[in-house]
């Protein structure tokens, strides 16, 4: 009954499984709200910046004035970003690549300003939907 | 009485026995969920004489041991074709449906003896070439719908002036022509096409007779041993032919018949998947591969008509959802399936 | 042996290829009729030997084994199918989707596949009406799950997939996410023309697979009992086990090549998408010059490359000869299941006329 | 010197159906022997070696009396891939060859040679991939065992027949463990050389120690190959003999002869016959299996004309072609009227009806009633049980009159049955037989052909149906010609017996000559040689 054979094919299951649970994991495809709004975390205020240009996974840029939200789709659990910070005649003043965790709602927003701020997660609660 | 009820299932076969119980459960839960009977069973009559005689247009070609005529829209598309060179004549009444028949038959039997030969030459895969010559003879009338110059404006596009419409109203010239012939109305929902049905019978009792005469009961031996057949000196292929002609004809004629019921011609893809219903009727009414006779014609198609008839008003009452179609589905194919399955008995 | 001339050999060459070699003289007519652009076709051929090849060559695998032409095939699709309708749900992409439906269908792909080849051990001769009529059963028990276990048995989130009523599925399912996956995971283009590389590969190394598999010992099997199952049974070769084998690879195979199909396409017919892919499968195959008994890879993309030019061009041909785009779509329709019934009969005609050959040799010199 | 021998039988009986065919055989085969098994059809030959390989038909009817010992030890195979396992070849009279596959392919089917791959750890050995060097060495080396000139390569289909044949024996000689072979009639098909080369081969196995089981009617070549030979005759040993202390003329007297009292009995001394009324000139007929090569013979009015013969050679064709049902060539008359061959009808017309010796297959519509069954032929051909209605538009089937006639002959020909609606199917074979007989009478033919009247019925219908038989000729005057590879009843019922052999005439001898002529016909070896000198093997050469 349990032989080399079995041993493989077991073995073989297993390791379909495992790449099955790790492509649902890293092909899954997330909502994220993006904002670059006030925001305040444990007691600490982060500012919202003039402007901002947000860029995830390496993909077209988001562009946010201050107060603005906005919604994209991201894949997978581990995301790079890379923040530029523009003055109004859309200068660059600062540039941030960074990257962060994140799997699933309910905190489906990521803060700019928390990002920027050094917050220990740029991910907040989701806008409540009206 | 354990053995006798034994003895019935496995003389009918399960799947004949559940589809019957189905169908008497389906008529009694029908008062339970606001369905009327009466509208149903009077449903049920009009399309078991609507399909008869293109489930009757099995018989030859099973008895000839040529197998189910999946090719039966070539026969349909002979009687399409009586049909709408009538409504260009523009006849009316009963000279228009007389018209129409008049002009399928000979058409059916050119296209019937063509495909009995073809059918000679492929003798064993007999079934799936018909399928195919079926298919293909409907996309090929497709084109022809477009390019034959029929000019009656009923028929013809609205725009462009030419090819015929996917469905031609035959209101205004022979529609419910033979349906309500002698017709029975009770009431508001109940209603008998007597016309339709006589004429029905008539086809059966021709079809009866035929097997009676000396060509009949060759063609018979035919389909039960071919070397038999030959050894008594039957022309094997001759008389294939024969059923091969006679099934395109009756399938010529219930088209015909069909459509002064339904009231409308149905052009292009319409007889594509027309096959399916009626072989699957007639298995269902206990016919096999190799025998058919009238009694499974009438119990066939009363049942499968009863059960298109009664699935989507009875069901879909009860889980507010339509499942008419799927469960049509399931039912014709899988009667299907269960034939061609079925062990062949073995012959010595 | 005798040698044969030149003339009977070409002959021969000739008549053995006489659908292709019609079909090549069709597309040259129909072609300049059709005022295509060359670039066109020739992008438009690149992807359709991307989106159909793997399809077709799923049918091979059966052939070999002498159990005809898979009409069974479409069981393979509707499997390919489920997993993708999964797949969207939740909202994989990419490549990574595409594989995971690939794993999600591949057990429901051999279930399928079983069943199919349990049922055509028991109509050994008719193995091809069998399929085809158990495509259509099956399809029936597909769209009872589709339409009516999801959403209610099969949680379903997504409403975009979800009828209104709340439950069933559309009936088109939007692919973004994972079209052309596949086909541009390797990035290449060639002037204008995008050439869908990853596809190709995927192509290539099935077409490895189906080589060695001819030349294990299970292949070997297969082509034995293609040519006499008595004779295989007899050397204790279990044909019933191994013709259930050759079902469920091509039934899997199938499952694969639906989902490169709609990959490609980027939109699921959530009813319709498999009824098609049998047919149009079929059809290509045996333009390409296979009979029910004998397939070819070369047979294959000559198929998919011939049928799909005439598929292309025959409504603008069409168009320009009778004025109406709608004759040359029905012209089509009629060539694909026209070559079917034509390939179908001249099989069984010619198996007669072997028969009956085989028979005179056996005859006396009288 | 005491060895035990490879292979020992005892006391093996076997019954089908109550039907005795095997009673009390047994025999011995030591190593390196080939013993030769001869007998008629029916003789019991192939219940034997159905009984050696377990053939599940065995099982199915009963199993068998008696043991089977290999190298001293019982066995009992439930399969016949068991019997190969245990190293016991079975090389049968029809090819089992895979049409496309080449001679090595074939040789090493379901035995291949394969290689490791790692896919083999998930699905299976059988995902190993073929060797195919490795197979040809092996298909070579089988086939120089034999010692026949053989392309490894080629394929089948391409073939001569005798390569086919060694094919065949190659496959069973690869087995590493073979150790007994049964050839069953293996040069049925082969030309005289290829025969020669064959012979030769097998004796090379057995001096390499594989013993063999020679079963052919062509005596000459056992007394050439076999250590000795064993005779069985309905189901018993006859004799068992050292070959070289025997004769070809010998052993064909033990094959047929038997006592001949049912043939002495009642025969009118001198029956006088008209003119001829069948001649048939150099008639051949393409029947698979029966095929008649030159066969011409003249048929006098009134006579009973029996066709006799081994199973194969022929007889059987000859009415079939006759009739029509089988490609043939020729020249026939009935009267001075020519047949035209290939057209059932015009044979029936001429006015000659056929008994098929395949009752079921075409003699009978199993599915339909007894009465379609009897009148059939007759309706079809002579518009008989038809009323004209409409003016003779339409022919009707007179249910009546075909209930009426059918009860008759169910009556006079004592057919067992609850009526005339039931069905041919339910009936005992024997009730079958008289149905078909039945057929041919409606027809009220000039002359009939009866193919093997009284196989596979029991022993009193056997009697009705010759009664039968004699009864019709004598009282209706119709000629018979009767097909049988019963010797016996050919000699208790016919004026005149030919013995076809190898697709044409051997010899018309009278019933009364002697069973040994009868033997020698049969077997392709006329003369009154003893069958070992040259003489013999000219004649069995010519052919």
């Amino acid at each position: 009954m349990f032989n080399r054979r079995n041993g493989f094919r077991v073995g073989l299951l297993v390791v379909l499984v495992l790449l099955g649970a790790y492509l649902f994991v890293s092909g899954k495809q997330h909502q994220m709200f993006v904002d670059n709004k006030e925001i305040a975390l444990d007691g600490k205020a982060y500012p919202a910046e003039a402007f901002v240009r947000v860029a995830f996974d390496g993909k077209e840029p988001l562009e946010l004035a201050s107060g603005d939200r906005d919604v994209t789709q991201v894949v997978g659990p581990a995301h790079t970003v890379k923040i530029e910070v523009l003055n109004e005649s859309g200068d660059v003043l600062k540039t941030l690549d960074g990257d962060f965790q994140w799997v699933s709602t309910p905190k489906g927003m990521f803060s700019v300003p928390a990002f920027l701020g050094g917050a220990p997660s740029p991910m907040v609660d989701s806008p409540r939907e009206e | 009485m354990n053995e006798k009820l034994k003895g019935f299932i496995e003389e009918a076969g399960w799947p004949r026995v559940i589809i019957g119980l189905f169908l008497l459960s389906l008529f009694v839960a029908a008062p339970f969920v606001q369905v009327r009977v009466d509208a149903s069973i009077s449903d049920t009559l009009v399309r078991f004489g609507m399909n008869g005689i293109l489930v009757l247009a099995m018989v030859p070609m099973i008895q000839s041991g040529c197998g189910l005529n999946f090719g039966l829209p070539l026969g349909i598309i002979a009687g399409l074709l009586g049909a709408v060179t009538s409504i260009q004549l523009a006849f009316t009444g009963m000279l228009g449906f007389l018209t129409a028949l008049a002009i399928a038959i000979p058409l059916a039997a050119l296209f019937g003896t063509a495909y009995g030969l073809l059918l000679n030459r492929v003798k064993g895969d007999e079934m799936m070439i018909a399928t195919y010559v079926g298919f293909s003879s409907v996309a090929f009338m497709c084109m022809m719908w477009l390019l034959l110059p029929y000019t009656s404006p009923t028929m013809i596009w609205g725009y462009g002036g030419s090819g015929l419409r996917t469905t031609i109203s035959v209101e205004g010239y022979w529609l419910h022509i033979l349906s309500d012939f002698l017709s029975v109305q009770v009431g508001e929902y109940f209603y008998i096409p007597t016309g339709m049905f006589i004429f029905f019978g008539f086809m059966c009792f021709l079809m009866w007779a035929f097997l009676h005469t000396k060509t009949g009961t060759a063609m018979t031996a035919v389909g039960s041993n071919p070397e038999f057949a030959r050894a008594s000196g039957i022309d094997v292929n001759r008389m294939r032919v024969v059923s091969v002609v006679l099934s395109t004809v009756l399938a010529s004629i219930g088209i015909i018949v069909y459509q002064q019921s339904f009231g409308f011609v149905q052009l292009y893809m319409g007889p594509f998947y027309m096959a399916f219903p009626a072989v699957a009727a007639i298995l269902l009414g206990g016919a096999s591969v190799h025998k058919a006779s009238m009694v499974n014609v009438v119990i066939g198609t009363f049942l499968f008509q009863g059960i298109l008839t009664m699935t989507p008003s009875v069901i879909n009452s009860l889980l507010q959802t339509d499942m008419s179609e799927v469960i049509r589905i399931v039912v014709s194919n899988g009667m299907i399936l269960y034939a061609l399955t079925r062990k062949v008995q073995v012959k010595r | 042996m005798k040698a044969y001339t030149t003339k009977e050999k070409i002959q021969h060459l000739l008549i053995s290829n006489a659908v292709p070699i019609i079909f090549i003289l069709m597309s040259a007519i129909a072609i300049p009729l059709s005022g295509f652009s060359p670039t066109y076709l020739v992008q438009e051929m690149l992807i359709r030997l991307a989106r159909n090849s793997f399809l077709v060559l799923s049918l091979i695998i059966p052939i070999l084994a002498g159990m005809g032409l898979n009409f069974g095939m479409v069981l393979g699709a509707m499997a390919g199918q489920v997993g993708l309708i999964l797949v969207s749900d939740w909202a994989v992409v990419g490549i990574r989707g595409l594989l995971l439906a690939a794993m999600i269908a591949t057990p429901i792909a051999i279930a399928l596949g079983y069943v199919c080849g349990a049922v055509l051990n028991r109509a050994k001769g008719r193995e091809m009406v069998t399929s085809y009529i158990l495509g259509f059963f099956v399809n029936g028990l597909y769209q009872l799950a589709v339409l009516y276990a999801f959403g209610k048995v099969i949680p379903i989130s997504n409403s975009e997939l979800v009828l209104s009523r709340g439950f069933g599925i559309r009936n088109a399912i939007n692919l973004a996410g994972m079209r052309h996956a596949l086909d541009y995971l390797v990035p290449l283009k060639i002037g204008n023309l995008n050439v869908p590389v990853g596809t190709y590969l995927t192509i290539g190394l099935f077409c490895l697979f189906i080589v060695w598999f001819r030349r294990t010992k299970l292949g070997q099997d297969m082509r034995a009992i293609g040519q006499d199952m008595h004779v295989a049974g007899a050397a204790g070769i279990p044909v019933e086990k191994t013709r259930i084998i050759a079902i469920i690879i091509s039934t899997v195979l199938a499952c694969y090549g639906q989902i490169i199909f709609l990959q490609n396409i980027g939109t699921l017919n959530t009813y319709n998408s498999h009824d098609q892919a049998g047919m149009f499968a079929i059809a290509a195959l045996l333009i390409g010059g296979a009979t029910v008994s004998k397939a070819t890879i070369p047979n294959v993309f000559l198929g998919v490359i011939l049928f799909h030019m005439m598929f292309v061009v025959s409504p603008m041909a069409g168009k320009q000869l009778m004025g109406q785009a709608q004759i040359g779509e029905y012209f089509r329709v009629f060539i694909s299941y026209g070559i079917i019934a034509i390939s179908l009969a001249l099989h069984a005609w010619k198996r007669q006329k072997d028969r009956e050959r085989a028979r005179r040799s056996l005859r006396g010199e009288a | 010197m005491e060895t035990t021998p490879l292979l020992r039988m005892e006391h093996i009986g076997k019954e089908y159906f109550g039907n005795r065919v095997l009673a009390d055989v047994s025999f011995t085969l030591e190593k390196g022997q080939i013993l030769g098994l001869v007998g008629e059809n029916g003789a019991g030959k192939s219940t034997l070696m159905n009984i050696l390989f377990g053939m599940p038909v065995i099982g199915q009817t009963g199993g068998f009396e008696g043991k089977v010992l290999l190298d001293g030890k019982e066995v009992v195979f439930a399969d016949p891939l068991d019997a190969l396992d245990a190293g016991i070849g079975y090389v049968h009279q029809e090819f089992s060859l895979i049409p496309g596959f080449s001679a090595t392919e074939n040789i090493l089917l379901n035995r291949e040679s394969t290689k490791y791959n790692f896919l083999v750890e998930v699905f299976g050995d059988r995902l190993e991939t073929l060797d195919r060097p490795h197979m040809r060495e092996r298909a070579e080396k089988a086939i120089t065992t034999l010692g026949v000139d053989l392309d490894p390569e080629m394929i089948v289909t391409e073939m001569p027949v005798g390569h086919r044949q060694f094919t065949e024996i190659a496959r069973e000689i690869d087995r590493e463990n073979m150790k007994l072979l049964v050839l069953d009639e293996p040069t049925a098909v082969l030309a005289e050389s290829e025969a020669q080369v064959l012979l030769q081969g097998m004796k090379k196995l057995a001096a390499q120690g594989i013993s063999m089981i020679f079963i052919s009617h062509r005596l000459q070549e056992i007394m050439d190959v076999c250590d000795k030979i064993l005779v069985l005759r309905d189901g018993r040993v006859i004799q068992e003999a050292k070959t070289h202390e025997t004769s070809v003329r010998q052993i064909a007297g033990w094959m047929v002869g038997r006592k001949m009292e049912e043939a002495a009995e009642a025969r009118p001394a001198d029956r006088i016959f008209g003119e001829p009324l069948l001649k048939v000139e150099h008639l051949w007929v393409d029947m698979p299996g029966e095929t008649v090569r030159d066969v011409s013979f003249d048929v006098r009015q009134g006579e009973i004309f029996g066709i006799g013969g081994l199973a194969g050679q022929g007889k059987l064709g000859i009415g079939n072609g006759i009739m029509g049902l089988f490609p043939a060539g020729g020249k026939v008359f009935l009267g001075e009227a020519p047949i035209y061959l290939n057209d059932p009808r015009f044979s029936l017309s001429a006015g000659m009806a056929f008994v098929s010796e395949d009752r079921r297959g075409v003699g009978l519509l199993l599915e339909e009633p007894i009465e379609w069954n009897i009148v059939f032929t007759a309706m079809q051909t002579q518009d008989a049980y038809i009323r004209s209605l409409l003016g003779g538009l339409v022919k009707w089937r007179d249910d009546k009159a075909i209930a009426a006639a059918s009860k008759e002959y169910i009556d006079a020909l004592e057919i067992k049955c609850t009526s005339g609606r039931q069905r041919a199917v339910e009936l005992s074979g024997g009730n079958q037989q008289k149905v078909c007989l039945a057929k041919a009478f409606a027809v009220k033919p000039k002359l009939l052909f009866v193919a093997e009247p009284t196989r596979g019925i029991d022993v009193g219908a056997k009697r009705l149906v010759l009664d039968t038989l004699r009864r019709t000729n004598r009282e209706f005057g119709t000629t018979i010609v009767m097909t049988s590879s019963e010797l016996e009843e050919l000699r208790s019922i016919c004026d005149r017996i030919a013995i076809v052999d190898e697709g044409r005439i051997s010899g018309i001898l009278p019933p009364t000559a002697p069973v040994e002529e009868f033997g020698l016909l049969m077997l392709g070896t006329t003369g009154n040689g003893n069958g070992e000198n040259e003489a013999d093997r000219m004649v069995y050469h010519n052919e």
